[in-house]
């Protein structure tokens, strides 16, 4: 985290440079059924970041190594295109997408019912096309919606959310500055309907008292992020 | 892309198409898919595209770079063209490095656009011998139903017309709209069922044999030829399409003209 | 490191344990294995370190170099963490390019050390714009019995506090010791047998199922966090983890303060 | 295409720099059997190019996954030597190289009646040891040329050449100054007995009357390099 | 090799400047069992380099592909790691720590009993945590070492030590200093029961009269590092 | 390259033939096969050599780039050698990265070269500090029937007489021919049928164990040496090689001479 205290981002009443309140997100749109040659797919918004995520599968898994006698694995790919950033992002080989890709793997084994597709795969392809901050959130929360839309059987959705610092106040939901000079970030994959964790990351520097309330700001987020995921669900198989 | 089996039950029925003049979607052999054309769609890019032909989706995003001109042309800033065709778009497409098929999608559109000089590299010197532009356009495969080649080349030039050069965010003067002198077009033709067909559908590539890419220029310049993939042709079927492609560049050439 | 077939009757046996709050080992649940920390143990190093964990073993190794500081900060040098885990390690660690879970434990470590603020990166600066000290630490596991990740991060903060910045090889003054103004600790947990396990030794990771890493600084601030591997966990058990790394981290800073 | 309009290189009687009139073609020598431990090879100089070709097979398909049960496989690598070139050549994967070998083993799968041979491989090794311009051409050529030196069955000979366009002027097979300074480039793969191609590219910029004058030239000079390839086997054929 | 002559690195009686004489090797430590994860394992110092050795198997050879039939194969990998020297050493593949490897598993294939174990793998794993001078001889007679700590039957152990020149005399066994300035190094791989060789490099340049001192040196030298090991082995064995 | 399943049968014909001392060609022991050293020969290199040693054949290119001395020698140019073994040479050899065998190749063979002195490198600075000549090496096999470490260390030394520095292209000064002051020669031995001899052929490597190389200055002075591949020798044995390899490099120096 950048940490530099001197940019001034959230006010003496706690209003945030782009109006929010320290609680808010930023706005969500979501859609499934983006990507017409896939099983299932999702176009995420949030801010001004996008992600599109395809889902194919349960298709066999090869080569014959990887494959599980007794469930599906996933093959989850997060990836920036090379256009999502402000310096253009060379495409390649890339240590911390490899890293997202490999949490956001764990965090969708943990709720997808494996063990329904024995020796198969699923591939999941998480494509950021435009980045603000907050992309793995985005990315995990759009790629259960597109696993819902491919018609996968889950045991919850994954809602993604991250909380924060600026100028030592806890807030929910950074953008873009407030990331870039933040001194803290928490993203968390919560499971909306019993409250545990299938993702944790942490960086920076929160109190343990701080810590509690950036948790708090993620928990009550991911309730209403769920509520559009179901709607966004919903709208698409009236479709 | 892992070599598909290809069934031989495909590749008859669309030659019994072929026979009646038929395809499998129902056009006609020189008829394109429904086509859609969005400009200005990527908050991050300095100029972007998004193409829809059919269910072939792909985007294009422009950026700039601040480079040193070459030392034998010091007054001249580049283009460089890439093409990306990642697992998202298609149940055959495999991460790793780039595959011979990507590599060769790339080139093909790279030269239509580049050959037709419609980007002025002197224009985009900024002081000379020192700094430059360098543009680079990604071209970058949403969804895969076929014929990525003109999607590619359709969105290409509509983002670099759309793109602005950021030169206030390089702190070397004020912003400016890109200068794109031409609208270089390429026109796609497979061979189905034996004969060759316009904008061909995956299904149509997979039961098919070669392909040929042409890009013509405003006044139907030839910039850019292309044969792909195991094939033989003759020269009159080649005159065949070269007159089809001039009556189709100029459509698609229309629509970009009128965004 | 390539998928061992994880034997079911090692997971149903370390279950058994659970049930009855034992360990494979014998230990308690929150209890660490035999511990020790040696310093300046690698002659070509500017610092370095050796922890023992039971039967993991791991080196630090501290290297300097000059670097062009970036232009958006003209006054700070940098701090470059790099984690490798060789076939040397264990049976089951191969070579070739490094493989996700060697990036993760890089990664990992890497965040804690660096958000915790413990270099000034500020105090790395030679000449503002010019020349700046590039800080090297490099971990490298010899004998890998699990739980490299603890590991790594004690001999990762010893051999940067054992560090000499050798500014007289480089001709750019006086040696000098680095300065280290904090020590932040990781703490891991693995789910083992149902519930969480402090410290698990490779039968442990091999048999369990996810794991949680905590950094905290010495005020216990939490510096950083990490969930590996598939699992659900509950609000309830990681407050639980959270308060007994309070705990554990003050222990293992101590041993590192007293050396 | 570099496009430097200022160069003269073609003076107003159509005669080009190095002498040669607008249609003609550069020296060419072909010889067979240049790799004595391959099964067939053929080594081509075309003005100052230099291109050796090896064949290898048929021979067993391996990894299994490359295989075809009804049919041989072609394996063709183009490249071009470390000091094939003014500036030294870097050794190593490089993307011009891919194209051009892709584009070849297009145009050769295109005559070798690979369903002679399931399951096989034919491994045919391109290398440029002296580099002028046309280097495509020439290797394309001499590879059919060392295939028919392997024995191995085809309905044709290719014969691959480029025209382009040199001060307005439209003009056969370009030597290197012309190349740098041409206008436009269009090299092809003719099968001399039908007059059907099997390999076509093109860059630059040719107006529909000059693409037929280019054409036109390229069809001719096949008939003519045709005859010094049948030469040549025969020679080879002879010892 | 350097050959920078005008470092004075033995004076008139033959006596260097860490104080050697001109056939006198540097202090040398040997341990065995420091892996405790491997199968045998050596940890040993040479001045101050320092490698550490670890053997696993002999164990199943995959993928199937390295098999042999009628023996073992063996995997040597030699890795200077990234602390080991005075700059720092990337880390990743590197041409010169191939070809160590290579000549290390020649080596060492030439003495262990590999018949005895058809199909299987043994994996050599030796990490240059220190580099001086010679790192080498130190690994390759490390390795020896741990072979025989992990019980792989061989032949014989293999001594590895060099000799080389400086100031334009020869002397043994040489030091940083003396490398970066020497005249000549001339490794070698020696079983010192029957004073045969399987390893031998040489680079810089020997008379044929210095040629035959500088294996004199080696092979003295080989029966005084052989007395080291063998109290290594007895010492692990009795633990 | 893959492993090539030794046959057993061949093995033992080598044998049989070792003990009537006789070889598979008919060859002598000592014997080299017929040769033919042409240089001039690559119209792009500024030096270059085609060896063909029976039915090896390999080529020599030198080329020359600019490059910045180290600041630790600032009055010195640089010598790089790289050898390639493509397809093209062999049923056996594989594309791809540069595989042990031919790492192995260009190292022994630069080695030889560099380490005889015969390139002065303080003579390739241009401007001390500034500019030196990199001199590029590389050997390139056109068809390999065994001993391509002698065929390419001949074809090396050969094309680097033949080199000449082009300062013209460089704008450095005039054209002048590259100073190399001695004539290193390698010389290759293989054990067949149990016993060495010189220059063996493909089928002798296919069949043999460890192989030895020599290289000797023009005083018969030790330059390199390497031994290849599992195999035990004694001493004695190596000496006899060192005997003849004295003869050999002779006869091979005055070839080279004569040219």
């Amino acid at each position: 985290m950048g940490g530099y205290g001197d940019v001034q981002m959230i006010d003496e009443n706690g209003v945030r440079a782009d109006g929010r309140g320290p609680g808010d997100i930023r706005p969500i749109t979501i859609e499934t059924g983006v990507v017409p040659v896939a099983d299932g797919s999702c176009r995420m918004t949030w801010g001004t970041n996008e992600a599109i995520v395809a889902v194919y599968g349960p298709m066999e898994a090869h080569p014959r190594k990887i494959q599980r006698q007794d469930r599906a694995v996933l093959d989850v790919a997060y990836n920036m295109a090379p256009f999502s950033t402000t310096d253009r992002m060379r495409p390649g080989f890339n240590r911390r997408s490899r890293e997202v890709s490999k949490v956001t793997q764990d965090a969708l084994e943990s709720v997808v019912l494996l063990e329904l597709y024995p020796r198969s795969k699923i591939r999941i392809s998480i494509e950021i096309v435009s980045a603000e901050a907050g992309t793995r959130c985005v990315g995990l929360t759009a790629a259960s919606v597109a696993l819902a839309d491919a018609g996968i059987p889950m045991t919850d959705l994954v809602v993604s959310v991250a909380s924060g610092k600026i100028n030592d106040v806890v807030v929910c939901d950074l953008n873009k500055e407030e990331d870039n000079y933040g001194e803290a970030d928490l993203p968390m994959g919560i499971l909306p309907n019993s409250g545990e964790l299938v993702f944790l990351q942490m960086d920076g520097d929160l109190s343990q008292d701080e810590f509690k309330q950036a948790w708090k700001y993620n928990m009550d987020a991911a309730q209403e992020i769920h509520k559009l995921m179901v709607e966004a669900l919903k709208e698409g198989d009236s479709q | 892309m892992t070599i598909p089996i290809v069934p031989k039950l495909l590749r008859s029925h669309l030659s019994d198409l072929a026979e009646r003049d038929a395809r499998i979607d129902g056009r006609g052999r020189w008829e394109g898919r429904e086509l859609e054309v969005q400009h200005s769609i990527l908050p991050r890019a300095e100029g972007s595209a998004r193409v829809r032909m059919g269910d072939t989706i792909v985007l294009a995003g422009v950026k700039f770079q601040i480079m040193t001109p070459y030392p034998d042309r010091p007054n001249q800033g580049g283009l460089m063209c890439s093409a990306e065709v990642r697992p998202v778009a298609g149940r055959n497409w495999e991460s790793g490095p780039p595959s011979p098929e990507s590599i060769e999608l790339g080139r093909v559109v790279d030269r239509g656009i580049r050959e037709s000089g419609c980007i002025d590299v002197d224009s985009l010197c900024i002081i000379p011998g020192e700094k430059a532009w360098q543009v680079i356009l990604d071209l970058f495969a949403i969804s895969d139903d076929g014929n990525l080649f003109d999607a590619f080349a359709l969105a290409g030039i509509t983002a670099l017309r759309n793109a602005t050069v950021p030169a206030e965010r390089f702190e070397v003067g004020e912003d400016y709209q890109l200068s794109v002198s031409k609208t270089p077009m390429m026109c796609s033709y497979h061979r189905v069922g034996g004969r060759f067909v316009f904008d061909a559908t995956a299904r149509e590539e997979l039961g098919g044999d070669e392909r040929i890419h042409i890009t013509l220029g405003d006044d139907n310049n030839v910039h850019s030829l292309q044969k792909g993939l195991k094939g033989i042709f003759s020269a009159e079927e080649f005159t065949e399409i070269m007159d089809n492609a001039i009556e189709r560049a100029e459509e698609l050439r229309k629509i970009v003209d009128e965004l």
